[in-house]
Formats: C-alpha cells, structure tokens, sequence
C-alpha cells in the first residue's frame, strides 16, 4: 500500500520533470518563460499581475534546480532580479533608498512581455501576407537586358600642344638631360674607368682616365675630372684599386689593385 | 510602329506608347524596375510615372497586377491566382521561429542594432539567425549608429518589401497601432539613464519610416 | 473573388477567370505552356483555348504580345520594344595626360619608336598607352627602323589629322609659335628648336642612348 503511494507519487514527479526538461528546451530565455507563463493568468498583459508571474517564474525555477536541471545563467539572473522585484512590491516603499520603485519595475517588465508578445504577432501576420514565390510569382521568363558600355575619348588640338610643351618645358628643368654633351656623370666616368682600369698595371695619374676629346674646353675638364676622381673614390672603396697622393696638389695615382 | 524609336530621338513618345515601353520593360523583369532604370532605358524625355500609373489601373483585376515597391515596379501574379502555381512553388528553408521574430523586429524597429534586438526578445541573437536573415537579403547593414562603440544598425531590403508584397516599410501590418500603442518605442528599464543612443534610434526610426503623416506620431 | 477556387469545383470558372488564368500561367511559367498543360492546371472544365484567344486580343497593340511557338503559348516583348532590352551608355572621358603626351611626341616627331618616346617623355610608356592610341587608331604603325633590333616606329592617322582638323602633321604648330601662344616658357633649352626635330630625335638621340632604358641613365 505504502508502496504503491509512493510509486503513483513518483510517476507523477516523473511526467512533471519530463514536461520542464522539454519545456526549458523549447523557451528561448527567460522572456520567453515569462511570457508564457504569464498566460496562465488569461488576462490583457497590461493588466497582469507581475508579483504573480514573479512567484510563479521562481517557484518553475525552484522546482527545475530541485530536478537538477541546468538552468542557462540567464534564467538565473533573471530569478535573482524577480526576487528582487517581488520584496519590493510587498514591502511599503522606504523613503530613504532611492531607485525606481517597484511599482516602477514592474511596468517596465509589463511592457517588455507586451512588446515581445507584439513582436511575435507581427511576425505571424508577416508570415501570413502574400508571399512570393508561394503565393505570388514572379516572371517567369525574364528578359536579360545587355548593356553595353561605350567610351569615347577626346582630345582636341590644344590638349595635343598643351601636352607637347609640357614636355619640352620639364626638359628646360632636367639641364641634365640637355647640356649632357658638357657633363659626365659619376656613372659615365665609373663604366669608362671600369674598362680601362684593367689595362694599367702601375701607378697611373687619373687625369689621364679623362677622355681625350675633353680635356681643351675648360668646363668639359672640370666635369670630367670631378666625376673621375669621384668615381676613383668609388672604385677604391670597392677594393678595386688602390688610389694614392704624395703630397698637397700632387697628382694623384691610382692604380689596380692585385 | 518601325520608326517610333527614331521618331524619340526628336521629342518624347505620346502616354500610350509610354505605357506600351513600361508594360515591355516590367513584363521582361524578375526583379523591381526603378523609375531611374526604366527613363535611362526609355527615349529621351520620357516620363514612366503616369504611364504607370495608367497601366497599374489597366492591369486591375487581371490576373497580373503592377505593383510598387519602394519606387520599384513589378508585375507579379494576382495572389487568389496562386493554386494555379503549384509548378513554380519556390520551395523556401524554413526559418526557424528566432528568425522570424527577428525579422519582424528589424522590419518594426529598423535601423535596429543587435543588442536592441537581444534586449527585445530578452536572449542573444545567435550569428546564423542573423546570417540567414542577410542570405535571403531580406536584411541588410543600416548606417552604424553615432554612439560609443559605433554599432551596425539592420534595416530590411526591397526584395523583403517585395517578399512580403509591401509598397514601402511604412505599410507594415499594424504598424500604426503598435506605434500609437508605444510598444515601438525604445524604452529603457527605470533607474537606467536614457542613453544618447536611445534617444537617437527614435530619431532615426522617425527619419526611416518618413513621408508619414506626423499626425500619425503618437509618442511621448 | 476568394471564392472563386471553391466554386470552380463545381463548374468550370467564367471566360472572364478563366482569361485571368491563362495570363497568369503565362506570365509565371519558365517556358512557354501547351494547351494541354494549361487544362492539366486550371479547374476541371476550363477550356482555355478560347481565353487564350481573349487573351490574345486584348494584348494586339501593347508592349507585349501572347504568342503561339510550336502548339504552346507564351508572353513576349513585342518585337519594336526590344530596343528596351538594351542599355546602351555612352561615355565621353578625356584622353589620359600619357596617352595626350604619348600622341603628341608621336605627331611631331613621327616616325618614332618606343624607346625614343620614353626618352623624350622621360618616363616608360606603358603598352596600355599605346594600345589605346592604336585602338582609337589615331596612330599606327610605321616602318621598322634599320637600326638593330629593328625597332617598330609609330606614325599618326589620317584620322588622327581629321579629328584634329589638321591636314598634315607638318602643320602641326612648332616650338617657336607654342613659345609665343604662351604655351611654352620662354626659356628655350639650347639645340631645341623646332625645325631640326625630327632629325634630332631620330639620329642624335638613338644613337646616345641606343634604345636603353633611358631612367637607367640617370638612375643606376
């Protein structure tokens, strides 16, 4: 008999703990829970008594704990807050503690389940229009429309000359490229040196790596000898010759290194 | 009928011929034409809108209809046709129910952030609902909002609109009475400062759903 | 309307509906639909053969037409609207300022190869440029130089000179009349003047640089 009791007992907490299991599964957070919930009380949700869905909310939660169900941390936290909200609204408001008032709160929480509900209706009615594709259709045979692009290009005589004098203005600032016939460059000197360096075995003045045609004009010669001395600074730090002068204002010789 | 094409090159073709052009062009289209489209294909000088509007009148209660979306036009079939279509029936992937109710919420709310709509349905929005939401470009980025963090913003597509059969976001179902009822306001839980940021989303919201009737506005 | 499927499983839908029928199966369907497959779909007893032909009426002289290919029907852009298929733009953009420098070093020192237009330009040309020019065929190419490697030379188009209005390139304005248009600065650079150009460029310079990369020479 004592056994018997307590077998109905036991199948009963069963079909209970089955039916939270499934349901804490299918409730997308504590809203959810609340919203549901709060329809046992089948009243306008404006008019809800939120200290009772309060109780109700903890004592699901309390029950789901006491079945060793794992609750999300947002259910709980949620729980802590709803306890919180229920002391407040039995309590006489203390005048000292500042913060909104239960009362306060809870309408808060009205609202929210008021606008989740909101929410879903919307969705429903969404979900329930017209629909392309199932209930409306597009067509069925479009027309591709080709598009095609064409790019015309102009220039006109002054954009041809404005062009044409803008390069030969940028060579009146590269005197570079233009006097070259007056300059030699390092470079020029150092390739011109490169190919005669391995003929000379002995000590050799670098004025005689000058080349011969620019020797007379005086501005050729001052070019010719810097950008060679230069390029014999070069060819020495390379390890290519050995460069040497006896005294002040001596010539200096260079010659390749062994 | 050969030379009306050359005729345009001199003046604009007459109402008639211009609602012939819209009715071609919006036959041959899957997708929204927008006005834009449609008087960049047409002749010179022409002015689609009063040609759609004829043919939007002609096509009433045919078994086609024109229909506006968001300044776009398509034909679509007439929805009380649709048992005839069993053969084009689109078969689409269930959404689940978080996708829908964030649909709806980005559709009521828009230019709605993330954790607005997590602070709605009071749990996280999870990465795919979202993700699928953009797949089906019913979804799209919004302007980020100006507040501290800068966060995305959604906002609906036109091809949501068309999905839907809606002219325009403002003609979302019931959208008056939920804004009249206030449940579209940001409302922030008491004892939390309003933050720059909920202020502003009414703004923008105002500025979404705008060419309504401020008489509509029933805020605080 | 809504009542319009139930009835029809009693008796067959109006000719009226069964048009509306017709036009939407046509509209949606992918290809185009036989007679049979029309019956298959629309309400036991409809005949659509005579909507078809309503149909067909109703749309002599719009901007689409219902046509018969092969004993099965569908809905096509009438054919003097196809023009409507097509978006053609046309863009007008200015020559780049290498392709401008490019066709002038060509026009006034012509013929004239590769190597010598990067000397004179101071930069590399690059192939895009060059194919542009060729493609708006404003230049083409000259005889081989008998220089070794047989460099290819360019030389302007008789279009080149039409779209220029110029009747030979010699009319080209020289240096001197640049200078005094105000184009050019007066600072001449020795050896530059115009009437020994083209001599200049051909001889003086290949054979300076002999068809080396001339940013080498300043560079390395």
């Amino acid at each position: 008999m004592h056994e018997e009791l307590f077998r109905t007992e036991s199948v009963a907490e069963r079909v209970a703990s089955e039916t939270l299991i499934i349901d804490v599964d299918g409730y997308e957070g504590p809203l959810d829970l609340l919203l549901t919930l709060s329809r046992t009380q089948k009243v306008d949700l404006r008019k809800i008594s939120v200290l009772d869905l309060a109780v109700q909310y903890l004592m699901f939660i309390e029950r789901a704990t006491a079945l060793r169900i794992e609750l999300a941390a947002d259910y709980l936290v949620m729980a802590a807050w709803l306890a919180f909200l229920k002391s407040r609204l039995l309590l006489p408001p203390d005048p000292k503690e500042d913060g909104p008032s239960g009362d306060e709160l809870a309408a808060h929480l009205a609202y929210q389940l008021e606008r989740l509900q909101a929410m879903r209706d919307c969705a429903a009615k969404l979900m329930a229009r017209d629909r392309l594709g199932k209930d409306r259709f597009v067509r069925g045979l479009p027309e591709d429309v080709s598009r095609r692009r064409t790019v015309i290009y102009t220039a006109n005589l002054l954009d041809l000359m404005q062009g044409y004098a803008r390069i030969r203005t940028k060579d009146d600032f590269r005197p570079f490229v233009l006097d070259r016939d007056a300059v030699i460059t390092m470079e020029q000197a150092l390739t011109r040196m490169r190919g005669l360096i391995g003929f000379t075995g002995d000590w050799t003045d670098i004025i005689s790596y000058l080349p011969e045609d620019w020797l007379n004009d005086p501005q050729k010669r001052k070019s010719a000898t810097a950008s060679t001395f230069a390029a014999s600074l070069e060819l020495a730090k390379e390890g290519n010759i050995e460069i040497r002068q006896g005294e002040l204002y001596a010539p200096i010789e260079i010659r390749k290194r062994s | 009928m050969a030379n009306i094409h050359e005729e345009s090159l001199f003046k604009a073709p007459d109402i008639c011929e211009q609602e012939r052009m819209v009715e071609a062009i919006l036959f041959a289209s899957a997708e929204p034409v927008s006005l834009h489209e449609m008087v960049s294909r047409m002749p010179h000088g022409s002015e689609p809108i009063a040609a759609l509007e004829n043919l939007q009148k002609r096509y009433q209660g045919r078994g086609v209809e024109v229909k506006e979306i968001d300044r776009a036009w398509a034909i679509r079939t007439s929805p009380d046709l649709s048992f005839l279509m069993r053969r084009e029936t689109v078969e689409t992937r269930k959404l689940s129910r978080a996708a829908i109710e964030t649909l709806a919420i980005i559709a009521y709310h828009q230019p709605v952030t993330r954790a607005e709509i997590e602070e709605i349905r009071g749990v996280a929005v999870s990465r795919g609902t979202i993700d699928q939401l953009l797949e089906l470009e019913w979804i799209k980025l919004g302007r980020r909002r100006q507040t501290p963090g800068r966060p995305a913003t959604f906002v609906v597509t036109n091809l949501f609109l068309d999905h839907f059969g809606l002219e325009h976001a403002r003609d979302l179902p019931g959208l008056k009475e939920l804004r009249a009822a206030g449940l579209l306001d940001n409302r922030a839980a008491p004892g939390t400062e309003i933050s720059d940021e909920t202020e502003y989303s009414t703004d923008v919201q105002e500025s979404l759903f705008d060419g309504e009737d401020p008489a509509d506005d029933i805020e605080d």
